[in-house]
């Protein structure tokens, strides 16, 4: 493999895009709905990650036995992954074409 | 269990594919239980009654088992007969004729 | 006209049923509504699509696409031959023609259901069905006949129905894939399979494209990618990493995980218009399946 | 079709020993070749190092390189689930012909017998856990003529 191919598959899998509401709260319980949220409207258009729900299960089972920071990180990570399914979808219905090499 | 059986020149290669899961007794299933060995350890091979091959073998032999050889003397129409026993003890057999 | 520097150098028998495909194309009729000449639009598609390959593998002749990356990578090829000498999917042809020989329970058989008899009928798969407004594969046809039937519905990715599918392409090997994009409405699902062959998906952001056609021939991770020219034509496959026979909706699941995206139902809608899209792109290339896959 | 005696007695669960345990056995062995289902080296096959199993194959031989021995193995197996394995050689009255997986949690992989009537070339599909040398050691003439190669396996996920 070339160096050039190298580095775009590289450019590829760092996130294009990062963006995340800002949540000036601790309280996890809206993050983790706007999550599910987002992430639905991602998995209505057919790009749902295989992260994401995990991301999610787990912030949950870390609140139920009270590990609150833990939550928190795990909350806005999934939160974060919904964002980016959902740009995704959205960009690819804008410009798929982009993604042709002919 | 599949045969193929070609004689050329007086050599007639013979080659087999029997169907047997050969469970290693190192995999596990999806709720953790490792799933027992269970593989095929000796195969023979006979032309006209007589033995033209035996073979000893392990838990490293894929699944569906491939293996071939070949011997001097048969003549197409003779049928080639191949026997196989597993770590159980249940056994196989298939038989074909030479081309 | 990539095509048709790309034809000439092909075999006689391609010759004439890529231009045999390629008029009856062009002279079909084009009277869409929207004025749009689609059935042009998808040849020139075919046409991209397929010089893009001979542009990027100049050695590989086209009809060698139906290997798979066994076609641009001898390495693989090598021991893909040893396997392809005595293949394990034998056992599964053999299976599935028992299983295509029983009769259902009303004393109906499959091959009441198929054209000649289900018999060398896997190049003309998938289609478009006018009345029911989308992409019939030959797996969905198989349920549909067992549900007419009364029977119930197989799964998908493996087992019996993958098993009835390495039959029903054993007996249709060498003939060409004509798979062809009838009106606008069919149109609309080959574009479907488009757009999803492009789009950039799941945690890596990859498309289909950006592996099998920038990236085809080379390395990811430890695997060499396949070119997507051809993809449709040698299922089913028996995998060596699955130990059995799948579907080429199955892998398509495999692949989606693979860029870490949650792979969609098999049979379902977006997988259906893919395996259309890909299969036009394949036009001219024989089927080759049930085949051996690492 | 010979097996040596030291493979026998060191054999504890030879097929034989398990022909008077049951009637399945019995029926099965009326259907099989004479000669057949010898004794399996239980202690070769079990054997985990290379050095164990081949002295539980061929105790005491002298074990020489050869390039008589012609071993066709992938340079880099597609998957160490089915890697295609063939050895054959020109050497005479080939005994047995046995093949390692040095790396594998049992390398002895399969060991063939062959007599006068046999061609040496044999084939087999096999796996292989991770990288390894592959051995192949072919018994002719009172010695082991071996030959070895490296697999290189990878590990998978996006082939296909």
């Amino acid at each position: 493999m070339n160096k050039v191919r190298v580095l775009f598959f590289i450019a590829l899998s760092i996130p294009l895009f990062s963006s995340s509401r800002l949540y000036a709260g601790a309280d996890v319980k809206p993050i983790l709905d706007d999550a599910r949220t987002t992430l639905n409207q991602a998995a209505a258009k057919d790009f749902e990650w295989t992260t994401t729900r995990k991301l999610i299960a787990d912030a949950e089972t870390a609140l139920a036995v009270g590990d609150k920071d833990k939550s928190l990180k795990l909350a806005k990570a999934a939160l974060n992954e919904a964002e980016k399914s959902l740009i995704q979808a959205n960009y690819a219905e804008a410009h798929w074409q982009d993604g042709s090499p002919l | 269990m599949k045969i193929k059986a070609k004689v050329k020149k007086d050599i007639t290669k013979v080659k087999m594919l029997i169907k047997h899961p050969m469970e290693t007794g190192r995999r596990k299933d999806q709720d953790g239980n490792v799933i027992p060995g269970l593989y095929i350890t000796e195969v023979s091979a006979s032309h006209n009654s007589q033995p033209v091959f035996y073979a000893e073998v392990g838990q490293a032999v894929s699944k569906d088992p491939y293996m071939a050889f070949s011997f001097k003397g048969g003549m197409s129409g003779d049928k080639v007969s191949i026997t196989w026993i597993d770590s159980s003890g249940a056994t196989g057999k298939g038989e074909a004729a030479i081309k | 006209m990539g095509l048709i520097k790309l034809i000439l150098k092909i075999k006689a028998g391609l010759i004439l049923a890529g231009l045999l495909a390629l008029s009856c194309m062009a002279n079909g009729e084009t009277g869409s509504k929207s004025g749009l000449d689609f059935k042009a639009m998808v040849q020139q598609d075919v046409r991209d699509f397929q010089a893009y390959y001979k542009k990027r593998f100049s050695q590989v002749e086209f009809s060698k696409y139906k290997n798979g990356v066994y076609a641009i990578d001898a390495a693989s090829r090598e021991q893909w031959l040893e396997m392809e000498d005595f293949p394990p999917y034998e056992f599964a042809i053999d299976d599935g023609e028992a299983l295509f020989q029983t009769p259902f329970a009303n004393g109906k058989s499959y091959a009441d259901c198929f054209a000649n008899g289900g018999e060398s009928i896997r190049q003309n798969y998938p289609y478009f069905d006018s009345k029911k407004v989308e992409v019939i594969t030959l797996e969905l046809a198989i349920n549909n006949c067992r549900e007419a039937n009364g029977e119930k519905p197989l799964a998908y990715k493996k087992g019996a129905l993958a098993m009835l599918s390495a039959y029903m392409a054993s007996t249709s090997a060498g003939n060409i894939f004509a798979v062809s994009v009838p009106d606008e409405a069919a149109y609309q699902a080959y574009s479907e399979g488009k757009q999803f062959f492009y789009s950039k998906r799941g945690q890596l952001n990859f498309s289909c494209a950006d592996c099998h056609m920038r990236v085809a021939g080379q390395k990811l991770r430890a695997d060499i990618s396949s070119p997507a020219l051809g993809h449709p034509t040698g299922f089913p496959v028996y995998r060596a990493k699955w130990g059995e026979m799948g579907t080429l909706h199955h892998r398509y699941a495999g692949c989606n995980k693979n860029i870490r995206a949650k792979p969609l139902p098999a049979q379902g809608r977006a997988y259906r218009n893919l395996e259309y899209f890909q299969s036009v792109m394949s036009q001219g290339l024989e089927v080759n399946g049930p085949s051996s896959r690492k | 079709m010979s097996v040596s005696g030291k493979d026998m007695t060191m054999s504890r669960r030879g097929f034989l020993g398990d022909l008077f345990k049951g009637a399945a056995c019995i029926a099965a062995a009326t259907s099989l070749p004479r000669l057949a289902f010898a004794a399996w080296n239980e202690k070769a096959f079990k054997a985990e190092t290379l050095e164990g199993a081949l002295n539980g194959k061929y105790p005491g031989l002298e074990m020489v390189d050869s390039t008589a021995v012609k071993l066709k193995a992938p340079a880099i197996a597609e998957n160490g689930a089915v890697v295609p394995v063939s050895v054959k050689t020109d050497l005479p009255d080939v005994k047995t012909i046995s093949l390692f997986v040095e790396k594998n949690p049992s390398p002895l992989a399969a060991t063939f017998h062959l007599t006068s009537v046999n061609v040496a070339d044999v084939s087999i599909r096999i796996r292989m856990g991770e990288t390894s040398n592959l051995i192949a050691v072919v018994e002719s003439g009172g010695k082991l003529h071996r030959v070895q190669q490296e697999v290189k396996v990878t590990i998978g996920g996006c082939g296909g």
